[in-house]
């Protein structure tokens, strides 16, 4: 039987509260109506209403009770409805949620996972398809991840749920309807490892959350080029698997970071940074990025020709191929 | 008590009784579903009989256009679309009380509001196209552009009130926002800055019950949200938000107070969301029919006709002629934006910056490549 | 007025006048400068002896450690300090409402507060030394991290109390900010959830006057703060905040309502700010001595020993035992402070998560290699 | 007559004020205090509580209303009190001050000066001592500057506030009291180039802001050792001058980036990718990075152990020169 990654998410959810009843989900629209993408449905019918719950419209104010909620004792699941309307949250998250515990000198954990549904590609209104992860990443004291399959989508919330540490859970919303027949509950990688979705010899692609499926899809039309591209699925962004994604380019010589968010100070320029700081002499052409373009994310028409998708792929590995 | 002298600990209190700030314990209702009248002292009418049709025929056009959009929506013309059916009188009624000079700062479901200042309807649903971010020019009418992070424009206003007073320019801002938009800090601050500068501000309230799913009770335990009015030191005023000419001399009222320097106020409309949220929910799952039966009772068009067949101000002709209107605008927008272009790529890096200063040479050539390609191949 | 039946654009009103949620005509205040009394059937005290006397040695060590904190910045060892002098009712009256199993959520001037919940006065002021971010244990005193980012504390007391009424834990959780901490975004928000959730939240709101340099007629235009409750359905209170006596019975009514399961309370305590912002403000930039000087009359030990006084429960013993105690505890504090180690640098990786997965091991040996090269070159 | 960096910004805006009287200054306590760093003194008296405002503590407030302030027709300055506090102002920058001109068409525009005081070494508590600078150069839609010198602090504000764009305008606040004996007003290079303050011919450090003076004497002590060291001052982040930074790298073949910001996505990622993508066959080195850790700022006694100084330089320096 087939499970997408909504449904895989949704179950994880459910069996972490099953598990454990300090685990609380909350956020806007999560109760009743299951969330926008329905990616809760069914807790609240199943948890009742004080383990799973609708709050006021107000993001800061879902985040700093979450960590008020942390302190007491719970392991919060907050909801962010979208990637756009994390930002009026954005002084609990960096200030408290991301520092609390360090200032704290290790005695306050705030065990929170904050669920971002994120990305493009579903032809929405503006606010609603942002890739704020540099944000995030740049932050010490989080943890981010995102899931590139359904298996992941089930074996990562369940980590993040059960980590101690503070972790922004990147759902690629534009991948929740994507397929799988994975049989829950699974087991997966380790969260902060990254995982070599497909070997290759020429080019390592690196890549996370919604662009894992496009990575591979421009993997396959490499094949017909005569073109054998490496994919990574970094699935943990903070911290980033700097051994694995060094591997990877040590094996190829040739690497291109994918990703949808803005260029500049996006993942890709991180990645680049530390290939370049690590495995100089591996390097056979300069790490190139296929990523979204430094202006605001565009109107619905508009947003293929500024998401990266196969074709600006393979433009740069013909380009990084040509060193 | 003793008697404190200048002891700062016992700070003063203004003249007037800050109870006067409050809401009334009724909302204002001056007209009944069936067309009956209440006239009111404190909200004396000062519309023509023009006016009164003026105003039915906005409500009536700003429902033909929106179950336009619903049905362009449904044919794949409309990414998403936020309905305004059940609040027309509350838009209609507020918007109206404005001067031409006043200005407008909505939220995402002003489409009404829109309509009374002339916006081209069309252009407004190019957001919901997808064709552009906006498709408005805010000075030309006087309206701001529609704004999805919840409450965020109540600040704009607030800020655009605080130059029209250091100018003494006699204009004023009005804001809408949903009863969901009340907890996010943005209006509270909005508020604040409002009522220490006297801005003249109006926060417009449509209380239809709903965020989405969240009904009032699990949005705030405030009495109503007028009540939150004087935490500003501004006055909270409730109308019935489905009579429209409740809405009119309400906010007739505040605009005015606010034009004349005496600062915000606050006005909570109640009303109804008669749709689901967006083309793209399901309140079936949170709301019954029952409910909305009930709430269709108080629609705010049948009773403005039934006011003006009251007064003998409706006949057959006027029928016809604002059918006419209402179809003329709803046949406009389908027009405007069925199959509508998308526009030039290019146009991305145009807007970002007024001096680029070079910054998107480089990408603006990629994607010009990759544009040609894709023609190149095809 | 129509019956309007169901309608739901008339929202139905709690059975109670929600007037009852505003706060008195004049701040609570149950003991004058001079000492004397005025019981309030309202506020009945019930405290013995001993905890008066308690109250002012709470109050007395808590200037004395203020004072020494002061002098610890001026002599270097502190970075900064923000002075809770003039404040010490206020801090101390409420948090002794509390019992021990309560919560606090402080932010940076709660010295006083600390005191009460003994809380390590050296540890505290770490913070202020930048030994490291914080140096007590919040779980030992229920005491949470010091909050310097304005009014965010608020949102934990807030998410705290929630667990607790979760739990049916009869705990309550009080959270303290400034005047100027009202206009925030998060107090808005965690006043609105603590409304909607009726969670055990009391938010005691010092006004002190200012906001650094911004007098209190800038920051809102609201006829007082506790009229801000209403708006979130709570109750406001107002207190003379230099009254410990009123500030106890204020915060210990509202404390026993809210673990009655009847929800939050806003208090706000009027006070003054005797002490410049931190140690780093120049007050004289915006206030007279005039002011300052009024002020001081009103002063809260004073106020407090005129009543031991009056009711015969001070000597010269007594006097001595808190000088000791106070001059004891300053000492302590004097000498964890005094050229207190700075730590190990190494420290710096240790806390930021429970699981760092080798994230630090690269800039950890590069540190380590920088301090090792370092000492080599000493 | 000297001039600090403080008193050059001081002076840029009672100039800009001076010249135009839609140009307006507000924020926390910078009325009648002057500011805590006394930059907006003696405005408040000259151009009275109208053009110069003390507002209500809320920082999305002070943003938000700035953007109608310009809406209206005005040229607002605002000032964030310290870099910690401009996250509660977060959604108000990133979804309204980047992004209402392009959401516009062009027809809105927000002539916003944002003013920072950024960066640690000054001892000071926590939240105090940030360097925010990655979330705004990430932000499309908005110019970030900083100035690294008392000239630039004068012309660059003057070019900020005259500038059409939203401008985030990061003072080094460590450097406010770092002395020059420039004539004001003064006129400095276009706001959008870096300028090489000191020509080198065996390694490019780039700099900005508080770190421009600490490169500078690393220069000093590097030619001490015998190496010759070019120091670059970016002072705009957004846009990067590329051209400027790749043309000293083609000079010298090696490059440091500092800045004190953690080094995860910090503008160093960004640099160091850039040079490499544009630049591959001139790098003898990988381009290094001597930053902040990916830590939380730490507390005052332990900041120096944080931040970049001149020996991490040169340890950089030496690795460069060993490749
Ligand atoms: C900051 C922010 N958070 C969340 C959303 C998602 N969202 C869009 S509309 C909405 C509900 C708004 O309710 P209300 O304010 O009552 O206005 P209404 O839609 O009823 O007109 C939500 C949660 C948003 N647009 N912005
Ligand atoms: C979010 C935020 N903005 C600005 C500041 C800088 N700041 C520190 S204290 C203060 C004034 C606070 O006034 P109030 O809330 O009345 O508390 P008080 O200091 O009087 O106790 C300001 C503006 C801050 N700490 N946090
Ligand atoms: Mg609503
Ligand atoms: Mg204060």
């Amino acid at each position: 039987m087939a499970v997408t990654l909504a449904q895989a998410i949704n179950q994880a959810l459910k069996d972490a509260m099953e598990a454990n009843d300090r685990v609380l989900m909350f956020g806007e629209d999560v109760g009743k109506l299951g969330g926008v993408f329905r990616v809760t449905d069914g807790l609240q019918d199943r948890f009742g209403e004080q383990r799973c719950f609708d709050t006021p419209l107000a993001e800061s104010g879902i985040v700093g009770t979450a960590i008020g909620l942390a302190m007491y004792g719970y392991r919060p699941i907050a909801e962010m409805q979208f990637d756009g309307f994390t930002y009026p949250a954005f002084e609990q998250i960096v200030s408290h949620l991301a520092k609390m515990p360090n200032r704290s000198r290790g005695t306050v954990k705030l065990p929170v996972t904050i669920r971002i549904p994120y990305g493009g590609g579903i032809g929405a209104v503006e606010h609603h398809s942002e890739s704020p992860e540099s944000y995030w990443a740049h932050t010490a004291g989080l943890k981010v991840m995102t899931p590139g399959t359904p298996e992941d989508g089930y074996a990562m919330m369940r980590a993040a749920i059960d980590s101690d540490d503070p972790v922004i859970f990147l759902e690629p919303k534009r991948r929740y309807w994507m397929k799988s027949d994975a049989q829950l509950p699974v087991e997966t990688e380790p969260t902060h490892r990254s995982v070599v979705r497909r070997e290759g010899t020429d080019v390592s692609l690196f890549c996370y959350g919604p662009m894992v499926r496009t990575a591979m899809e421009a993997a396959d039309a490499a094949a017909d080029e005569g073109w054998s591209l490496e994919v990574v699925d970094l699935r943990s962004l903070a911290p980033l698997d700097t051994q694995g994604i060094v591997a990877s380019v040590e094996r190829t010589g040739r690497a291109i970071v994918v990703h949808e968010a803005a260029s500049t100070l996006g993942m890709g320029a991180e990645i680049a940074a530390r290939i370049q700081e690590r495995a100089f002499y591996h390097l056979e052409a300069p790490v190139l990025r296929a990523t979204g373009f430094d202006t605001p994310y565009p109107p619905a028409k508009l947003e293929e020709y500024w998401l990266p998708n196969v074709d600006r792929i393979l433009d740069l590995v013909e380009r990084s191929l040509a060193y | 008590m003793s008697e404190h002298g200048s002891d700062p600990t016992v700070a003063p209190r203004s003249g007037d009784d800050p109870r006067l700030l409050l809401p009334p314990d009724e909302p204002v209702h001056l007209l009944d579903p069936d067309g009956t009248e209440h006239p009111d002292a404190d909200h004396p009418l000062d519309l023509r009989d023009e006016q009164l049709r003026e105003l039915y025929r906005l409500m009536v056009v700003t429902r033909k256009v929106d179950r336009e959009a619903i049905n362009l929506q449904r044919q794949g013309q409309l990414g998403v679309y936020a309905s305004c059916m059940g609040q027309e009188a509350a838009q209609v009624g507020s918007a109206y009380a404005l001067e031409d000079d006043d200005w407008i700062f909505p939220s995402y479901r002003e489409l009404g509001a829109a309509l009374v200042r002339e916006v081209d309807a069309a252009g407004l649903l190019h957001l919901y196209r997808g064709t552009w971010l906006s498709d408005h020019d805010p000075y030309a009418h006087n309206f701001g552009l529609m704004s999805i992070p919840i409450g965020t424009q109540a600040l704009h206003a607030t800020g655009f009130g605080m130059g029209a007073r250091f100018d003494d320019n006699p204009i004023v801002a009005m804001t809408y926002f949903g009863d969901g938009g009340t907890s996010e800090g943005d209006p509270h601050e909005a508020m604040t800055f409002a009522g220490v500068q006297k801005a003249p501000v109006i926060f417009f309230v449509q209380n239809n019950q709903y965020a989405i799913s969240v009904p009032l009770d699990k949005q705030t335990a405030a009495p109503t949200l007028a009540h939150k009015a004087i935490g500003y030191g501004m006055p909270g005023y409730r109308v019935d938000g489905n009579d429209v000419l409740a809405t009119y001399a309400v906010t007739k009222r505040a605009v005015e107070r606010a034009r004349a320097g005496e600062g915000p106020a606050f006005i909570e409309a109640l009303t109804y969301r008669m749709e689901a949220h967006t083309t793209s929910d399901d309140p079936t799952r949170y709301r019954t029919k029952d409910e909305l039966d009930e709430a269709a009772k108080t629609d705010p068009i049948a009773r403005m006709k039934n006011l003006l067949l009251a007064r003998g101000l409706y006949d057959d002709d006027l029928e016809r002629e604002i059918d006419e209107q209402a179809q003329s605008v709803a046949t406009y927008v389908r027009d405007g934006i069925y199959d509508a272009d998308h526009g030039d790529p290019m146009e991305l890096f145009e807007h970002v910056y007024v001096d680029p200063s070079g910054h998107f040479d480089e990408q603006a050539a990629q994607l010009r490549a990759e544009l040609d390609g894709s023609e190149g191949g095809a």
